[in-house]
């Protein structure tokens, strides 16, 4: 019984509480907040139990468990396929996490026009959305969820967002619904290219290991699918959607945006991209590579262009994400290891800068890096303490997370796997590394900079005399379970390899050898 | 066959027509004898009719065997049965829209509910006609009474100007339907569909022949508004009233489909790969001039419509994909069309339905009328950004796996060998795209701006239920997409004498 | 008999017939083009069941059958199309086709 | 036994940290406290480790063949697996080396801890200090223990965040922010290399523990490409975190912090980590000559050109700092050619240079400045901080048998013992580098303890908790140099025995002691002396000496000699010239590049923003849309609302595809 309903309750948990929300009276719209509340708490307590069973249970920590398979749409052998395992559980877990921070965060603040019915309502129709695309094993279920996750964000940077929201709105719907529907028709041609008629992603992996598709065709479906999964990550140059949706988005749009859904394409990636179409895969990895990379330098040396904090951060995720990428490419248990690391740590410290930024900008009324002007340590201490802590963390300091996504991408991508080495691109792989490198650098560079900008100096007279609060009690209970998940992720990363590792080995293992 | 057969009648089979037709006269006859206000008891007079006509579909359902009369010139198939299950359910929605908005017209309610019911008799034929004539016949029984209600508003000239549009549009294509016709039946000495199948199987595909077989196209092509025979569509719906103009981009769409499917699926099926390739143009066509047309527009009724000229688009995608013998393909493109005519008729009255409503207060029909609507009256904002994103093709509503439909039709056919099938999906997706963002430009009017004026909108009990359920349908269907592929799936054209 | 005449004469009655509606302002005279246009469609229709039916015997002269059919249903149209445009012409008291463009783009 | 406990070493300092960050504030003395306590039980363990690995290595007799034998203990617990068959562990490594480390570093941060009790006395954020106190000395622990390359570059890291923390500890002045700025980002670009160096290791080897990776390297079983490029990169690493040249300008602005945090970090633990890490994997250096080459040649470089700009300083503490450089250019220098002599001089460089910093400190403590203009004459009021000064620079300028001397010396032994070109080259510019170190030191000492008073304020010696730390390390100062005496009455050579890693090494590589070699230098460091006694003697005021009528005057005369030698070579050549030049080169040319290097990258990133991706990308993105609009406004224009029109375009479209249709059909 639990093995096969906690799946499903815990991921439509948030579409009942949607529900729930939105038949409350207008009279009494403050009342939404707390079930909300009550709702998320649940949904993550289940996550939670769903992890400790998955360990103590019959699984034993490694596999595919909590399988759930019934028919859906038989006509077009598209199933209810859910179960989780080794490489969707951090980003499960971690996506009930957040989306809870989320909603005690709203107890602080949301942005103008309230209605904390509709934001909350929405906020959990998005968590059913990025929590189901992580355990979905059905291309079509998988689909439905992505998209899932497209309208309530649209409505929540369109309404709540800044004064350019409907244009980002629209950018950001548009580009990421293009891209997948493209990959859509990718999808359905695995669909019919393999001689099983159906969209489960088991049998579909299955089929490639077994040699199904034929080259040409991986090639022309890869890039389908790539299209798809690259806007969403976003890989450089798909990434123009991103700056403005997260600058216009309102704080917690922008930590669930950078947070998890951008690793919802890298999850493609992994568990797409790579098992059905390997040899593609293998063919496409250098450009793959070369974009990465381009991405982390490109990132950020644009953000050290930015002149607002969002912004920055903003571009900062699309260098992070190109380490993803990287390790992504390099196709070894390491490397796949290194890019799940890296989006569960991005998840946590990027999720936590906007935090910190979004509780600025309610502060300061701008998030514009002159019009705060510095002295942030000294006008609100604790705050520019913090925003100082996960700025550094961000730069990929050691032990922090971001540092082990990093530097074993970087490790994994010197030592990619065979099939590109036989391929001879042994070296360009390695010359990569080396930029990669640079790229922590000026990662360092720009942060640093921002810092030294917005927490140092002393303030102009006008902040000082504003009196601002500096943390909240609400704002706090919000955050600190962020810091403490990424001390300790950072300072025992076996938290996360050691689920990650069984699974990622097995995947690769079945899809590159045969 | 003889005359003797050619004159056996099954009743049962005729049964759901007929009891349209009697509700029709019924409708005709009671508000003859209604007073000012009570007149708009017909409506729920028609509803009833409708009812039993549904009910008597699901009978013949349940029955399950094919059933035939007049000489297998009208056939009573699954495939038949399904079309008349959507058109009657299509009937009752309309009816519903049409209660309140003409109950404050006043004027010719009878005559009205009279036609549309006799419309939808004509629709009812269309799927079961399986002979050239009786198709002709069912089709002129769609268009005429559609003329005089496009023109129902004789006070307005606009209305009076669409009528007209219309009427000369249509009978233009009519008459060149006919002309095909008349051109096909001098090469196969038969007006059924089978028999002209059977005659064109092994025939010298002279250039006359494929000329005639094309005007009959044309004939439809008008009815189902593909580029460049849509003219007529966004000046019609703008002039005639809003519940008409539902019942034309939908209904008579629909009916003009069904009539293509039989044309295409079983006559003309063996010269498919002549024609496949021009509609497949068309079909491009379409959808785009619809699509970037509908970015221009101001006025949400010429918005839907152009939005409708682009959905028929994509329903001609799958008509291009036929190809001779190939009753795998063949088969999956038609469930293809009947899904997507499904999920398009629950979402697009549902569009309209929002839209009567709407028009009650602002009959401008501008999108500026739709500001704020979000909170004016949520639950109207709500449902018509769930049609528009459904329309979109938006998981999981009912329009994306109507959507899914049409792409694994084309895919299938790409992988068949037809690189035209993955060119078909990609400008599918591309006009999807350009669609969703002028959807969206409604929906985040409705919800991104300020109000200009707080009122709600009342829409009445018929219209909010109507408006509620097609909501709640477009979820439902989408959710539990099975039921809709499987009847579609089901539905199979048996081929008439 | 060989078909071609027939098929010519229809196909000029035809092309009359459109020419007339792409041309004439009045809405009547555009409605009685249609007519034309029609009435190349019966030709047609009975010429080749007389000679279509010689060659495979037909016993049903669909041909004939279907002429009627067309006549009936043509009729029917043409006198919806009067009622409108009696219509227009109340209105606005003109029936050129081609001043009616309040709705256009 | 107790090296077993090692982990303790650093383990201790990290909860002291943390408990100063969570309580320390509530604590009687806001969190010092903790820290000493810390810091001390960390000595007593580091020094029993120290005892027994002396035990173990020194005074075994090992015969030249067996080798090995020397005292190592791995132990290690898997942190993460990372891949298919690598992990990262959690471990330690504890040999001679590392107790060396850990005695130096458990001893300063000591010191330096109680120090600051005096110094940094009422400052607004004590608390925050002595938590960073402690964090760093973690770090710096947890960087000398790692068995594991990839935690070593945690602790190296950290270590780097920790002093531009402290640096930038006054973060309210700008400069100071450049200052932390620019110290951060220049290591950190060394960095860049140690990374990659650690990635190729780890790639080339399939671990990331130093005893594999070492192994690995011995067995030839790494590419001899390979193994030099990650090596060279990996001496980008070293010259970034040890301020060597070119990468050095960040250490004088270092300066910027608190003086206690110089002694500590920018003087005897993190800027020699560089040196440490050398030594750390020296077997993998030995394999390479071109890395060693490399060492050998930056050390030259640097010890000769930052010893020179040390002449021309007038802050006190920008002089040690320079001197600093130039002594990490000694160690980098002598790692090139022994093992032991690198070594042998971090160790005692780190006790007499941190002695010079807090001297400094409670110099500035007392005269309210950095400038030794403003100095002058303390001696008679802080005689404690003036004898420890003294001898601190007498260490430095490595006059026996101070401890400078033995480990200096050590260097330009193995130098020209190794010959070569790199040798002959570090050996002379070592001998000149110790005339100008003496020069320079003498210097500071006239300017700051003779004559008179110029400062303003009341210069008065500093309190015992500041003193103490002194004398402690004036002690050591004085002695330490002789736990490597290469004389055989004492236990010979005890310190090499002891840090080294392979006892058969030290056998093929003995250290000679060469007595005419040895004078040599010291006399080279008194003519130093000498030259700036000659001048900074009489500056400013009248010298009495002057009026000591004809004798004087002879003097004088007997002088002229001495001042034409003087006044030519030391203050014109060396001070007014080659000073200035260096410190021109410095600051216009390396500076220069260093910081426009920053500068050019941001004005590329903004103008890849603006052009790249707001105007390029974004504008193809929008593009399409603003087309898609064109197009509609276009196309909406064919509906005329014209019947007609509608019909025509009807029929042309019928004719059209009838045409297309008739041809193509068949």
């Amino acid at each position: 019984m639990w093995e096969s309903a906690a799946l499903s309750v815990t991921v439509f948990l948030p579409l009942v509480g949607a529900a729930a929300i939105a038949l409350i009276p207008h009279a009494k719209e403050r009342s939404a907040k707390p079930v909300a509340l009550a709702v998320t708490l649940a949904t993550f307590a289940l996550s939670l139990l769903i992890l400790a069973s998955y360990y103590l249970g019959p699984a034993g920590g490694q596999g595919r468990a909590f399988i759930v398979d019934v028919e859906w749409i038989p006509v077009i052998g598209a199933g209810y396929r859910v179960a989780i395992d080794g490489i969707s559980m951090p980003l499960f877990v971690l996506t009930n996490l957040l989306t809870l921070l989320c909603v005690v965060y709203c107890f602080h603040h949301i942005e103008p026009p309230g209605r904390p019915r509709a934001f909350l309502g929405l906020i959990l129709l998005l968590q059913t959305g990025m929590a189901g695309t992580f355990v979905a094993f059905d291309l079509i279920l998988f689909f439905v969820f992505w998209e899932l996750v497209l309208v309530p964000m649209y409505f929540l940077i369109g309404i709540w967002g800044g004064p350019h929201r409907e244009y980002a709105a629209v950018k950001f719907f548009l580009y990421t619904m293009f891209g997948s529907m493209i990959m859509l028709v990718g999808f359905i041609a695995l669909y019919f290219g393999a001689g099983a008629e159906t969209f489960s992603m088991v049998e579909l992996s299955q089929a490639a290991a077994g040699g199904e598709y034929g080259i040409v065709f991986q090639r022309l479906v890869f890039l389908a699918i790539f299209l798809g999964l690259a806007i969403k990550v976003p890989m450089w140059p798909f990434h123009t959607w991103l700056p403005d949706a997260h600058t216009e988005a309102p704080t917690v749009g922008s930590v669930l945006l950078a947070g998890i859904m951008l690793k919802m394409g890298t999850y493609g990636f992994v568990r797409i991209a790579v098992p059905m179409l390997p040899e593609a895969a293998v063919d496409y990895a250098p450009f793959l590579a070369v974009l990465a990379v381009i991405a982390i330098l490109y990132g950020a040396l644009c953000c050290m262009a930015q002149t607002d904090l969002k912004r920055l951060i903003a571009f900062s995720s699309v260098g992070h994400m190109g380490f993803v990428m990287l390790g992504i490419a390099a196709l070894t248990t390491a490397g796949v290891n290194a890019a799940i690391f890296g989006m569960v740590a991005h998840g946590l410290i990027t999720g936590m800068l906007f935090f910190v930024v979004g509780s600025l900008k309610h502060r300061y009324h701008t998030s514009t890096i002159a019009d705060i002007g510095g002295g942030v340590l000294q006008t609100t201490p604790r705050i520019g303490a913090i925003l100082t802590f996960v700025a550094i963390a961000s730069l990929g300091l050691p032990p922090l997370p971001g540092f082990w996504g990093e530097v074993v991408a970087l490790y994994a991508a010197f030592n990619p796997a065979e099939a590109i080495v036989d391929a001879g691109l042994l070296g360009l792989f390695r010359v990569l590394v080396v930029f990669g490198a640079i790229g922590t650098l000026l990662t360092a560079g720009y942060f640093l900079t921002m810092l030294q900008r917005v927490t140092m100096g002393t303030p102009p007279r006008r902040w000082v005399d504003a009196g601002l609060q500096d943390v909240s009690p609400i704002e706090l209970g919000a955050w600190t379970p962020l810091l403490v998940t990424t001390v300790v992720v950072g300072l025992v990363p076996l938290l996360v390899f050691g689920i990650t590792r069984p699974d990622v080995s097995r995947i690769l293992t079945t899809a590159l050898t045969g | 066959m003889d005359a003797a057969e050619a004159t056996q009648i099954d009743w049962f089979a005729l049964a759901p027509e007929l009891a349209v037709l009697a509700t029709a006269l019924l409708v005709l006859l009671v508000e003859l004898f209604l007073y000012g206000q009570r007149k708009r008891f017909v409506n729920p007079l028609a509803v009833v009719g409708v009812l039993v006509a549904l009910g008597l579909v699901v009978a013949l359902a349940v029955d399950g065997s094919d059933r035939a009369a007049f000489g297998e010139m009208f056939v009573a198939d699954s495939y038949a049965l399904a079309f008349k299950g959507l058109f009657l359910s299509v009937a009752l929605f309309v009816l519903l829209i049409s209660y309140r908005y003409f109950a404050e017209i006043r004027t010719f309610q009878g005559e009205y509910y009279f036609l549309i019911l006799s419309a939808f008799i004509g629709m009812m034929l269309m799927p079961s006609a399986r002979d050239f004539v009786m198709l002709f016949v069912a089709l002129e029984l769609v268009s005429i009474p559609g003329f005089i209600m496009a023109g129902l508003r004789k006070f307005d000239p606009r209305s009076n100007e669409g009528a007209m549009k219309f009427l000369i549009i249509g009978i233009l294509s009519a008459s060149t339907l006919l002309f095909g016709l008349s051109i096909v039946y001098a090469f196969t000495g038969t007006t059924s569909l089978a028999g002209t199948a059977a005659a064109l199987t092994d025939v010298t595909r002279e250039p006359l022949l494929l000329v005639g077989t094309l005007f009959v196209l044309v004939g439809f092509g008008f009815k189902v508004s593909a580029v460049p025979f849509h003219f007529w569509a966004p000046d019609t719906y703008e002039g005639a009233p809003i519940p008409v103009a539902a019942f034309l981009s939908v209904a008579s769409k629909a009916a003009g489909f069904a009539g293509l499917l039989q044309v295409s699926f079983v006559a003309f099926e063996p010269l498919s790969d002549a024609w496949a390739p021009v509609v497949a143009v068309i079909a491009v066509l379409t959808m785009t001039l619809g699509n970037v047309t509908a970015l221009a527009q101001r006025n949400v009724v010429r918005l839907l419509a152009y939005s409708s000229v682009a959905h028929a688009g994509y329903m001609l995608v799958p008509f291009a994909l036929v190809r001779p013998g190939e009753a795998a393909l063949n088969s999956s493109a038609l469930s293809a069309v009947l899904v997507y005519l499904f999920a398009y008729a629950v979402m697009n009255i549902g569009a309209f339905a929002v839209v009567t409503a709407v028009a009650r207060r602002h009959p401008g029909r501008h999108l500026d009328d739709y500001a704020g609507l979000g909170q004016r009256s949520p639950g109207m904002a709500g449902s018509l950004t769930l049609f528009l994103l459904s329309l979109g093709g938006t998981p999981p509503l009912v329009g994306f796996f109507a959507k899914v439909a049409i792409f694994a039709a084309a895919v299938e056919a790409g992988q068949a060998d037809q690189a035209g099938g993955y060119v078909l999906a990609v400008a599918v997706v591309v006009n999807t795209v350009i669609s969703v963002s002028y959807y969206l430009r409604v929906a985040g009017r409705m919800w991104m701006s300020e109000p200009t004026d707080t009122a709600p909108v009342q829409p009445g009990y018929a219209l909010g239920f109507a408006v509620g359920g097609l909501a709640v349908l477009t979820v439902g269907l989408g959710v539990l997409a099975p039921l809709v592929t499987h009847v579609a799936d089901q539905a199979v054209i048996a081929a008439g004498g | 008999m060989a078909a071609i005449y027939p098929l010519t004469f229809a196909a000029l009655l035809f092309s009359v017939g459109v020419y007339g509606v792409l041309s004439r302002r009045n809405a009547v005279l555009v409605l009685m083009s249609v007519e034309l246009m029609i009435a190349a469609v019966v030709v047609n229709l009975v010429a080749m069941n007389e000679i279509v039916a010689t060659q495979m015997g037909d016993p049903l002269l669909t041909g004939q059958a279907f002429a009627l059919f067309v006549l009936g249903i043509g009729a029917a149209e043409v006198g919806v199309g009067l009622a409108i445009v009696l219509l227009l012409y109340r209105n606005r008291a003109n029936v050129n086709v081609d001043d009616a463009e309040l709705m256009k783009y | 036994m107790i090296a077993e406990l090692s982990w303790l070493i650093p383990a201790v300092p990290a909860v002291s940290a943390a408990l100063i960050f969570l309580i320390g504030k509530r604590l009687p003395r806001h969190g010092a406290e903790i820290g000493i306590t810390a810091m001390a039980a960390t000595l007593v363990l580091a020094i029993a480790v120290a005892a027994q690995v002396w035990r173990a290595n020194v005074g075994v007799t090992i015969d030249p063949e067996g080798g090995g034998g020397a005292f190592l203990l791995e132990r290690a617990v898997t942190l993460a697996p990372l891949g298919e068959d690598i992990a990262v562990q959690l471990g330690m490594r504890v040999d001679g080396l590392a107790a060396m480390m850990f005695v130096l570093v458990a001893l300063v941060s000591l010191m330096v801890h109680i120090y600051s009790v005096g110094y940094m006395h009422g400052d607004a954020r004590y608390t925050y200090y002595f938590g960073l106190l402690s964090l760093f000395s973690f770090s710096m622990l947890l960087l000398v223990i790692a068995s594991d390359l990839l935690v070593l570059l945690v602790g190296w890291e950290l270590v780097g965040v920790c002093s531009f923390l402290l640096i930038g500890f006054w973060w309210e002045r700008k400069e100071i922010q450049d200052a932390s700025m620019k110290a951060f980002l220049t290591t950190k670009f060394g960095d860049v290399g140690l990374v990659v160096a650690v990635v190729a290791l780890g790639g080339a080897t399939g671990s990331f523990a130093i005893g594999d990776i070492l192994e690995a390297v011995e067995a030839g079983e790494v590419s001899h490409g390979l193994l030099t490029f990650a090596l060279i990169a990996m001496i980008l690493g070293v010259v970034g975190k040890s301020a060597q040249f070119p990468l050095h300008t960040w250490l004088p602005d270092a300066m910027a912090g608190p003086t206690p945090v110089s002694a500590l970090i920018h003087a005897a633990t993190m800027v020699t980590a560089g040196g440490f890490l050398v030594a750390r994997l020296y077997p993998a250096f030995h394999e390479s000559a071109a890395a060693t080459g490399t060492l050998a040649v930056i050390g030259a470089i640097t010890l000769i050109t930052a010893g020179l700009l040390a002449l021309v300083q007038s802050d006190v503490k920008k002089v040690l700092a320079y001197s600093t450089i130039s002594q990490l250019g000694y160690m980098i220098a002598g790692l090139a050619f022994s093992y032991v002599a690198g070594v042998f001089h971090l160790f005692t460089h780190g006790f007499f240079k941190a002695l010079l910093f807090l001297g400094a400190g409670s110099l500035i403590h007392a005269a309210g400045s950095n400038h030794m203009e403003a100095m002058g004459g303390l001696r008679r009021f802080m005689p404690i901080t003036f004898w420890t000064f003294l001898l601190g620079s007498l260490a430095l300028i490595a006059v026996p048998p101070f401890a400078g001397f033995w480990s200096k010396d050590e260097v330009l032994v193995s130098a020209l013992d190794a010959g070569g070109y790199t040798g002959i080259l570090v050996f002379a510019l070592g001998g000149v580098g110790g005339l100008i170190t003496a020069f320079y030191m003498t210097r500071v000492l006239y300017l700051v303890f003779a004559g008179q008073y110029r400062g303003h304020g009341q210069p008065h010696e500093s309190p015992a908790s500041m003193t103490f730390p002194m004398i402690v390390l004036a002690v050591a100062a004085v002695g330490i140099g002789w736990v490597n005496l290469p004389v055989e009455a004492v236990q010979a050579r005890a310190f090499s025995s002891w840090v080294m890693y392979d006892l058969g090494y030290w056998v093929e590589h003995p250290v000679e002691f060469h007595p005419f070699l040895a004078l040599m230098a010291t006399v080279l460091a008194l003519a130093g002396v000498l030259g700036a006694w000659a001048i900074y003697r009489t500056y400013p005021e009248r010298d009495p000496m002057y009026h000591l009528g004809i004798v004087s005057h002879v003097l004088e005369r007997r002088y002229y000699l001495d001042d034409l030698y003087t006044d030519l070579i030391s203050r014109t050549a060396v001070r007014d010239l080659m000073g200035p030049a260096a410190a021109w080169t410095n600051d216009a040319v390396l500076d220069g590049v260093v910081a426009g290097a920053g500068r050019g990258a941001m004005g590329l990133g903004r103008r890849l923003y603006r052009t790249g991706d707001q105007k390029g990308l974004e504008g193809v993105v929008n593009g399409l849309g603003v087309s898609a609009l064109w197009s509609a406004a276009r196309v909406r224009l064919a509906q005329s609302g014209n019947v007609q029109l509608y019909a025509g375009a009807m029929f042309v479209g019928v004719v059209v595809l009838a045409v297309a249709f008739a041809v193509g059909g068949n």
